[in-house]
């Protein structure tokens, strides 16, 4: 059972709730949030961008990858898209597996992938300028 | 032809689409990739380029036409 | 900073805002819930017992390796004691780092280690008997 | 001198705190434990028989004596 979304602001009140099953006795939840620095310049703010349906299709695609790797009891996805200030949630992932190595495995692959293959963008605002992450070496 | 538009490509276009002359030739993902090198040498900068057709990554060699969702996908940032 | 307890019941509420922290971009939590089934056979509750003092010094012991190894802002280490249900959570370990890697580093440690060394017993029910968890080859 | 019990071991020897006998004669963990097998030798019988002396696992060269936290611990089973 899987849950994949897009948010303007993530909730992470209920996720347990959610992500709990009756044979799962680990459960990996990964909280990617803003932080204060980035290249040692301070950040004020981060805006996110998705290019929504096609962000979901390979959110699920990855989601579907994951439950066929690893023995998945529960599996969720949300990116948070807009403008984000420091501290807040702007990813979580969590696995619910029978035992934690699969959680741990799975939650890992979904983070990583997501950040490599699903389209959305993160811009970085500084006090003096503003960067797209990534785009140039 | 319509291309969507996202992140720094959109910035660098400076719209939140992309039209493509009635006359541009383009049949490939390779020829979409090239026209925007041209006309958009900016591109040229970013760390990759790709091309997704109907929400899927495209190969260089894939056909497009006309009535397929083509957008262009700057190096992604999320998570 | 750190905060490691024993609870008679686990509260997820307020665990992602006690863990945020502004230099923190990864936060990985792993939560150890109940399952129903242990050696295929069905699992009514658990009972967790503990040495509470030992078991809290030895908590502080891996956390303070953690902080060593890998660059932490926050860490969490709580674990339940007493009669817990089927889904119920009995442990929840929390690392918040500035890079994911190393918050999924430290996490797998911390409930590997504390698996390994904190001394809390813990006793299946099942319909017609009632098992000490490892005690046994 | 008093030794806390805890999950099987307190169920094998039937009691909260093992009161041992004041000619026990045992100075070292070692000691501690062949004591424990000759009069439970259900202690055989688990995985692992660990000692704690002032809430650290202890050696079995380590020297014990009366007024430390002494405890036994078998095998854990938290998380």
């Amino acid at each position: 059972m899987k849950k994949i979304k897009l948010v303007s602001k993530i909730e992470l009140a209920g996720l347990y709730d959610w992500l709990q099953h009756p044979e799962a006795g680990g459960i990996d939840l990964f909280i990617g949030s803003v932080r204060n620095h980035a290249q040692g310049k301070e950040v004020l703010k981060l805006v996110f961008e998705g290019y929504e349906p096609m962000a979901l299709h390979q959110m699920e695609k990855l989601a579907d990858i994951a439950a066929g790797r690893w023995p998945v009891k529960k599996l969720l996805m949300v990116h948070a898209l807009g403008i984000k200030n420091i501290g807040e949630p702007v990813v979580v992932i969590g696995v619910a597996c029978a035992h934690r190595d699969d959680a741990f495995e799975a939650c890992r692959f979904l983070i990583d992938e997501l950040k490599k293959t699903v389209p959305i963008w993160k811009k970085e605002y500084f006090t003096d300028h503003t960067v797209w992450v990534n785009a140039h070496p | 032809m319509d291309i969507l538009l996202f992140g720094i490509a959109r910035e660098i276009i400076g719209d939140q689409k992309l039209r493509l002359p009635g006359d541009h030739g383009i049949d490939t993902v390779m020829g979409l990739k090239t026209w925007l090198l041209n006309n958009y040498p900016q591109m040229g900068n970013l760390n990759s380029l790709a091309i997704a057709v109907d929400q899927e990554y495209a190969q260089d060699d894939l056909k497009i036409h006309e009535g397929q969702e083509i957008a262009l996908i700057p190096p992604v940032s999320g998570g």
